[in-house]
């Protein structure tokens, strides 16, 4: 690794590489193209790639998601970007029954190879209807591949190798996250689609994925000088989840806090204590542990965002409970 | 409206097909080796056969779950779509995807699709695919006259307006979306008509004269090839049978129903080439035994075709299980 | 309880009774009025109360969904019916970000009282596209009720107390569960939204919810043969979850094993090992199970679909293996 | 054309109002008060100001996230929009919902949705409700240029037309969705024609000029009321500043904006007023001080007011907790 860039410009390399190689990549969405992205993640691929390649969209996400699906059907490849996930929700049916059941539902034949892209989750301040996280409704569906990214290096190298692939991929990014800095690999490397250890530890293992696993790794240097080794886990592949990487350190920190954006019911901490269960219940020393959103449609107001996500100290504090030290 | 012998035998032997394999299909339901939804294309056969003429290799079709005459009319095998039926290995999605889901790259068939207007963008897709790979084809895309209730459809035109895409629209208005004649669904004005909205030409046809068909479609089709832009057609025709198999019906009045049946597209096309001497009335018996004998070898296939294998069970879901 | 009827004519009684009793109730959807419903739930409705209160709708879910949305901001009572929950995704938006949502967004100003129904999951042989199980997704959302009966009293009682409630809720029917007999209470009766202990066991507790629990009672008789005593729980109430019944039975038989006919990933069932994580760990004297339907859209093939969903012997097996019998 | 003094003076004073408060609201951004979104309406004002005479009381209203004008057209107070966009407890939405979720049953105003079309069906089902409670009222349901690319809107359309709904469909068309001019995201033909393919009359207006606006509305309006059918503006206007706050709105030509302002409706309405004797020079100021007094009054009440209780986090999800 070498070059420091921003998620934002390691998501921007990522297509830019990727339109250059093969041909039948192409990007599409609301203002994508002369807009460059309402959040410049398509900064200049319209002026590269020209007006064919890179598409902007009138605001029709069943339609134009359809669309896309169709048109990979045939061999293209599109990137459709939602500029919300939140927005996905009109387009559901496209994602689901058209582009995640069709190899199935073909015996094989058909292949589907798009990537739907964009912020998920909370941002700053905007509201109910602007904020909500869809991993787990996407993790909990067979046919897609479910990646959330959290630094440059995970935005380029699982974009990248999302676009090679032949499956459906649903790549959850997080607008807060978007300036983040980070080196990033040059143009001929993916990322596989496992987890990372992004901290090691021996005490207690915190997964997280996406924005809050930055405040992960601040608590977990807080629960350092508190004499805790925690190890941090970067959950960025969600579907298939990768179940070794959590149960080989489940194994050996014998603790386990699941922290998460999203809402607590059925959500991906679910599954992790599912997964604890069925892989290596035996070496828990205390119950899995969940630092969800807080269940709650997420308020405007600024103390009452501010209570409603994971902070650090809140994971500090869960950490510690799980530990018995609190 | 000229047409030779060799395309008028063609057009009347596949509606007979799609006929008696539609028959086949009921009575292997009745026998209880189909389940689940089987949606019949009875009385509507003139609509694909029409418009099969006008099929270029490279183009694509697709269309909901009623189906089977789609298929048959790009040419798939009535094997493969009845071992489909039966949820048998041979059938075009070795016996996962059923009567609504069927796809064939080979002969250009995108499905097959179960939800109602969900083909309609992916339709739109298919033209901007081709648009984009610089093809001289085009996008056949049928949907019925409930989907014209689909929010989707019209987010379709929009874009296929604005983008210049080679999608030929067809509405198989057979006057019933389920239990729920159109002017209950769509009031009334004509379904054609909404595509004026989004600056697409459109026109209504009969749709239970192949002839009248099959030259208005000629015509859109290549209007649609030649100036890469969409186009849209209504077809007025009839299904005899109910919505699925498992639906009588009752909702269509006798008189109504009768009046189409008057107006069959088979016996319309038999007439007519019997009187231009086009066909002996022999050589229709004789096409007929021939679709007859067809569907019986597709019924007798599919059951003596095997079950896909269990361990298929987890295949086919995604291309990389582990990258 | 007195009458035995059906699980559609319940679902029938209670709509006709609260239709009867509040005329701000009224009925929607795709040939609910003049078919009398796709699977007849609606029958002899449009007679008895006529087109202005049993309205017949174009094939326009997200319309149709957010038209009634609209009616219940302004004191109306709509019931909606999806034809099949598997459609309730094009409309999942204005059920999601309109119903859900929208009292905490106006600080509690306006309600939507309104019930969505329909029927959930698989049926026979229809494939994947009409098969899904949405109880996981619905559960994940603040601001909903999740319910999914079982039994014609389940079906009557919660329906009616749904249609009474002032909240937005989704109602889950299954379609091979409508020809199920069993008796229902009289006029006056709500159920509460509570699970039920269906079959009081001292071994093993057994939780499942709509078809599957039928299939999870017929287990339990097999297991009784094999001197298992397995308590089965009704968990016909999936938010808010009723943690009370599922905990109290797990701290009596200190072993679980959850039923789904839905996908495992971010289930129910995860939810469940969640939740005993943190509530009756100490109790568990084997790891949490889950047997859920398989992870793949839903095949036609007979011998796959069979594959595909719980079944008896399936149940059997899982509760042996949770006891280490097998 | 005709409107006494005292419209004319309520309209001037209405437009003024909204136009200081939005930029009080701009500068409450800059201040760091407001966060996330705010999407401002300067420009547009004559739209809603011209629709609020046609307003009776149990008529509903419903618009999109820009919509603090549309409150204030409501007569919610100043006070209570501005606290909701700081986030406070006296907010119409005690800080929960923010700039564009705000509600106010008392004075028939029902969001504030920040879902691009979704007030279209929740309006129509405002209207569907008006209906079954046999009022005598309507259904005012806007939404931009760009949500005309909603399918949900033609849905909704279909639907009031079937079912004869008092809604009055209003296109709030200020040229562009975001950064794309309206006909890049809906090809040339104007979009009040989009209603006919429902059978939905409409007609087209100059949204930049109040006494037209008041005068088409109070005649459409009029239409819906007594004829109980739908009926669609389309509102030619413009917004002089960006999407949100936070867009510089660079894609929107020089010459183009200046062309709108020189057509400003609050400075048209002045002329108006003053070349017709119903105010004078003196008047015009004081009202647009009172504007300007209010909108700082809004920002210092908001301002000092309190944030709401951490206690009510978890309030307001559902009635029934427990049941
Ligand atoms: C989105 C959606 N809603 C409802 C259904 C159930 N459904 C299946 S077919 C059908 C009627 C469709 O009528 P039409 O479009 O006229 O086609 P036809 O069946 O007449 O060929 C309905 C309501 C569905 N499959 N998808
Ligand atoms: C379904 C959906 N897609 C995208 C967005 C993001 N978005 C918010 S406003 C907007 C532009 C809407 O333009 P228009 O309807 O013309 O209204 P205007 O902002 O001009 O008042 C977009 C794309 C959204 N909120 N909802
Ligand atoms: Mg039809
Ligand atoms: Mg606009």
């Amino acid at each position: 690794m070498s070059k420091m860039i921003t998620v934002r410009d390691a998501l921007n390399e990522a297509m830019r590489e990727e339109l250059q190689l093969d041909e039948k990549v192409f990007l599409i969405g609301e203002e994508v193209a002369e807009y460059n992205g309402a959040y410049k993640i398509s900064k200049g691929l319209l002026d590269e790639f020209g007006p064919e390649r890179i598409i902007d969209t009138p605001i029709s996400e069943m339609g134009f998601a359809g669309m896309a699906v169709g048109a990979s059907f045939l061999g293209q490849r599109p990137i459709v970007e939602f500029m919300s996930f939140n927005f996905s929700m009109q387009a559901i049916d496209q994602v689901i029954n058209s582009a995640a059941k069709t190899r199935y539902m073909s015996g094989g034949q058909i292949a589907c190879p798009i990537v739907f892209r964009g912020p998920n989750g909370s941002a700053a301040r905007v509201g109910a209807q602007h904020s909500q996280c869809y991993a787990s409704w996407y993790a909990h569906c067979p046919g897609l591949h479910v990646l959330a990214p959290y630094s440059p290096a995970d935005a380029k190298g699982l974009l990248k190798a999302a676009i090679r692939s032949n499956d459906p991929i649903i790549f959850l990014e997080h607008e807060l996250l978007y300036g983040l800095q980070g080196e990033v690999h040059g143009p001929e490397h993916c990322e596989p689609f496992k987890a990372v250890v992004e901290k090691e530890g021996t005490d207690i293992t915190i997964t997280a994925f996406s924005f809050v696993l930055g405040k992960a790794l601040e608590a977990a240097k807080i629960l350092e000088e508190k004499g805790i080794n925690a190890e941090v886990i970067n959950m960025r592949v969600l579907r298939p989840f990768d179940i070794e990487s959590l149960t080989q350190s489940v194994m050996k920190t014998n603790h386990l806090l699941c922290v998460e954006e999203g809402w607590p019911v059925a959500s991906m901490a679910s599954e992790q204590a599912m997964l604890v269960m069925e892989h290596c219940f035996d070496y828990l020393d205390a119950p899995v542990a969940r630092l969800c959103g807080v269940d709650v449609p997420l308020p405007y107001a600024v103390n009452l965002e501010t209570l409603s996500l994971p902070q650090v100290d809140d994971i500090v504090q869960a950490a510690e409970k799980v530990l018995g030290k609190k | 409206m000229i047409v030779d012998k060799k395309t008028a035998q063609k057009m009347l032997a596949k509606m007979m097909l799609i006929r008696r394999f539609e028959e086949r299909a009921a009575a292997a339901y009745r026998d209880g080796h189909i389940c689940g939804f089987c949606h019949l294309y009875i009385g509507q056969e003139a609509v694909v056969v029409g418009a099969q003429e006008s099929f270029k290799s490279g183009d694509a079709v697709i269309t909901s779950y009623r189906d089977h005459a789609h298929m048959l009319s790009c040419d798939m095998t009535p094997r493969g779509i009845m071992a489909e039926l039966f949820g048998k290995k041979s059938g075009y999605s070795k016996g996962k995807g059923g009567s609504m889901h069927m796809f064939s790259i080979e002969r250009g068939f995108f499905g097959g699709h179960g939800i109602v207007g969900a083909q309609v963008p992916l339709g739109t897709g298919l033209a901007l695919a081709l648009k984009m790979q610089k093809k001289d084809n085009i996008a056949f895309t049928y949907f019925g006259d409930g989907a014209c209730a689909q929010g989707q459809v019209y987010e379709s035109f929009n874009m296929a307006n604005l983008y210049d895409l080679p999608v030929l629209y067809i509405i198989e208005n057979n006057g019933y979306a389920m239990g729920t004649a159109a002017r209950r669904h769509s009031g009334d004005k004509a379904l054609y008509e909404r595509a004026h909205a989004f600056d697409i030409e459109s026109c209504q046809m009969d749709g239970m004269d192949v002839l009248k068909v099959q030259e208005v479609i000629a015509e859109s089709a290549e209007y649609v090839r030649s100036k890469k832009r969409p186009f849209l057609i209504e077809a007025q025709t009839y299904r005899y049978v109910g919505h699925s198999v498992s639906d009588p019906g009752n909702y269509m009045p006798k008189e109504e129903k009768q009046q189409y049946k008057d107006n069959d597209p088979i016996g319309k096309l038999s007439s007519y080439m019997l009187e231009n001497g086009l066909s002996s009335e022999e050589e229709i018996k004789a096409m007929d035994n021939d679709a007859k004998a067809s569907a019986k070898d597709a019924y007798v296939f599919a059951e003596n075709d095997d079950l896909v294998s269990e361990d298929e069970l987890m295949t086919d879901i995604m291309e990389d299980q582990n990258v």
